[in-house]
């Protein structure tokens, strides 16, 4: 089983050699602590910077630098600063080549809901439903079940959507998949998980083909 | 040159009446007009629509706007740093108007730039899309979304000058430059006004024309929601 | 009867306190030579600047600082340089509070053509259609009759259009004229020319209501 | 970093096909991507498709590739200054779309925006909206108009940065920069290529992500169409 970092790290290994990534909060965050070595990406963050850095040094914040978690960052050389309709114009125009955001819930078919529990909880969908109806490569990081036990990956959303059929892969605790036309089909599970585990913990439908390897993480 | 600046805020917000729509500036508390905020409190215009990104948090930004009571209706795309919002929210005391952060920022732009309808992805299939348009283009379903109406306009920038230029700064220009284009009437606050003429005309982020009145804030607390550090090793 | 610049200086009476301008290429060019004393206006030229100055002096031209005609120009204090989308943003989103362009016909409805004859000439409409659709206050600076004698206030053009219903003034070599909902309609004549002169050149339905002052200009 | 430094305007051009369409940045002879161009004339790429606001003049620019009968067919705004081009389009020769200069800077943008398709009230009731909807907004008639669609986009900026990043200069900014963001593969040749970190992120006008590969131009004839001067008194 893995824990946040794990599944940060299990999902840096998706990047490729000058990819522009945006991170969502959570989760997602933690991939920028574990880019290989031999590769370059720079990150977007969708309030308007290109070429995102770690955080300031102590007494270094500057107030007009920050991302969209709204977290102090700093900026790297080749660096740009933008607004937010050219922002997003980088998003939908899909020249972001890979967007890592948490869910609430996926489906079978690649629906994802994760900004509002009804009654309960509306933060706001940010800008994740743009990120979701635009970007070709979209890796959700989650963890495969809710404090109750109960199966985040499902057959049908239950909470209001943020995307229709637009997941494509996905890195949970448990498990990596890969959203098919015919449903979940297991792509790896984490150490000390059988595929057992992983198929008591989907309630949407599980596809095992063959011998399903561990992680190298 | 007819006079674009004025004496401060106060003088700024003339003309602004209850049930107006207003559209401010920033990216949760980075960009934010500060000082018209704090005018608009003063005055204390209700009814309000204000269309921003985020709702300030519970004493800084829109939430100071928000404890007076004279918001009616905001429209935003991510709210989740206000408690006094969801708790006005969830009582039905605040209509609220959620829309994608992207749909947002191209529906300012669109209205400034005398466009009145595109075609998004975004929200396809969700909330969002309910009584709109659906229209596929290559292969892609998208949705009709409309340019926003604003009668006033609040921006917050760097420097600005006598002619309304304005250039932001780092990431503290986010929604700034479509709202500005967008509103009737522009108001500008800068952190350092200066005559025409001293701004590089090739770095201007926001031309004049976009731009009805400026003044130089007095004061600037430029709150820091998440500070967030490394140590040196 | 007024020359070219007699046409110019007419319709630099328009200009009010504060406006941005747009002026298009020929006649409307020479408006800018004739701003009042007493106002200040800011000229916009489409291919990207605000603030355009007067032409440069020998030896400062600079090739990427040019207007919309193609010519040398200066930037003056305050100016902006900003890129097309923007540039027709602000034409569209009716930020520029007057334009002034010339015109091959206009009709007794507003109707404009200026950018084709049919076999024979096609430079294209450039800014014009952007122009004429969307402000509010568009000028029409022409000559009233053709090289033939023919008027070139119809009650229909025969052109290809450029914009519909869209002209508000006419400032010609003859006449001021505002076209209204019942045609064009006569507000003052040029020095030397008569309601009469005025009548015989206009093709398109002409209102004359009272006496018709002569222009001062 | 992927590297985006490319040696030159021949392995900037690489990929380029019989039948491609191509964007060219530009207004007038004023920010055209001149080594460019002389390398796809070099290269004899036919039946081009060319977006440009203009197709230069007969012996520079775009009218270097009319010469050669390199294009097809041109998507501009204005071409008044090219006594070929008239020529040929006139005899059949040529095939040509003349579309309103703002529709044109829009339809670009659009396409690097991922919007598909917006209403503009541009060319409403002229040739320009045949075949094209129609739809009323505030009471005023508006034709919906498509992005455009590219598979090379040739921009030419002042300077640019080995990130891709480009700023330009005076009116020489004009469709380069939406250019740089519809095409597919963004070409940049700037006239001082500098290392990252050189530009000041707050100037740069077109960010490094709309940009495929980058190289220093050889020369820059920068030639004036209309040379205007006054006297000094």
């Amino acid at each position: 089983m893995l824990d946040k970092n794990g599944i940060a790290k299990r999902i840096a290994k998706e990047l490729q050699d000058g990819y522009f990534v945006n991170l969502g909060i959570g989760i997602p965050t933690l991939v920028a602590n574990y880019i290989p070595d031999n590769i370059e990406v720079e990150f977007q963050s969708e309030n308007g910077i290109l070429g995102m850095g770690p955080f300031p040094f102590e007494g270094e914040e500057d107030a007009d630098l920050i991302n969209a978690g709204k977290q102090t960052i700093t900026a790297l050389n080749g660096a740009s600063f933008f607004d937010s309709a050219t922002s997003f114009a980088m998003i939908r125009g899909q020249h972001v080549d890979m967007t890592v955001l948490g869910a609430m819930e996926v489906s079978e078919n690649g629906d994802i809901a994760n900004w509002k529990i009804p009654g309960k909880m509306v933060k706001g969908m940010g800008g994740a439903m743009d990120l979701v109806a635009s970007a070709d490569n979209i890796i959700v990081a989650m963890m495969h079940t809710n404090r109750a036990g109960e199966s985040k990956l499902l057959p049908k959303c239950g909470l209001p959507l943020t995307g229709v059929g637009c997941v494509k892969k996905i890195v949970s605790n448990m498990a990596v998949l890969e959203v098919t036309e015919n449903g979940f089909k297991l792509l790896e599970v984490a150490p000390g998980v059988s595929v057992e585990d992983v198929k008591n913990a989907t309630a949407g439908k599980l596809i095992i083909e063959g011998d399903i390897p561990e992680m190298d993480i | 040159m007819i006079k674009k600046v004025v004496n401060g805020p106060d003088e700024a917000i003339k003309g602004i009446k209850d049930g107006m729509t207003l559209m401010l500036g920033g990216f949760g508390l980075c960009g934010i007009p500060e000082n018209s905020i704090l005018a608009l409190r003063k005055n204390g215009a209700k009814d309000l629509t204000c269309i921003s990104n985020n709702a300030g948090v519970d004493d800084f930004g829109l939430g100071l706007l928000l404890q007076t009571r004279q918001i009616k209706k905001m429209i935003s795309s991510y709210v989740g740093e206000n408690d006094l919002f969801e708790k006005l929210m969830l009582s039905g005391e605040l209509e609220v108007d959620l829309i994608p952060q992207g749909t947002l920022a191209e529906r300012c732009r669109a209205s400034g730039a005398g466009i009145p309808a595109f075609f998004t992805p975004a929200g396809y299939g969700t909330e969002v899309a309910e009584g709109k348009e659906v229209r596929v283009f290559n292969g892609k379903p998208h949705i009709l979304e409309h340019a926003f109406e604003a009668d006033f306009a609040f921006v917050k920038a760097w420097k600005g000058d006598e002619a309304g230029n304005l250039i932001f700064k780092g990431t503290a220009r986010n929604f700034n430059p479509m709202m500005a284009m967008a509103g009737k009437n522009t108001v500008a606050e800068v952190e350092e006004l200066v005559p025409a003429g001293e701004l590089d005309p090739n770095t201007v982020h926001t031309p004049g024309i976009f731009v009805q009145r400026i003044y130089q804030g007095e004061q600037y607390e430029k709150r820091i929601e998440q500070r967030t550090v490394r140590t040196r090793n």
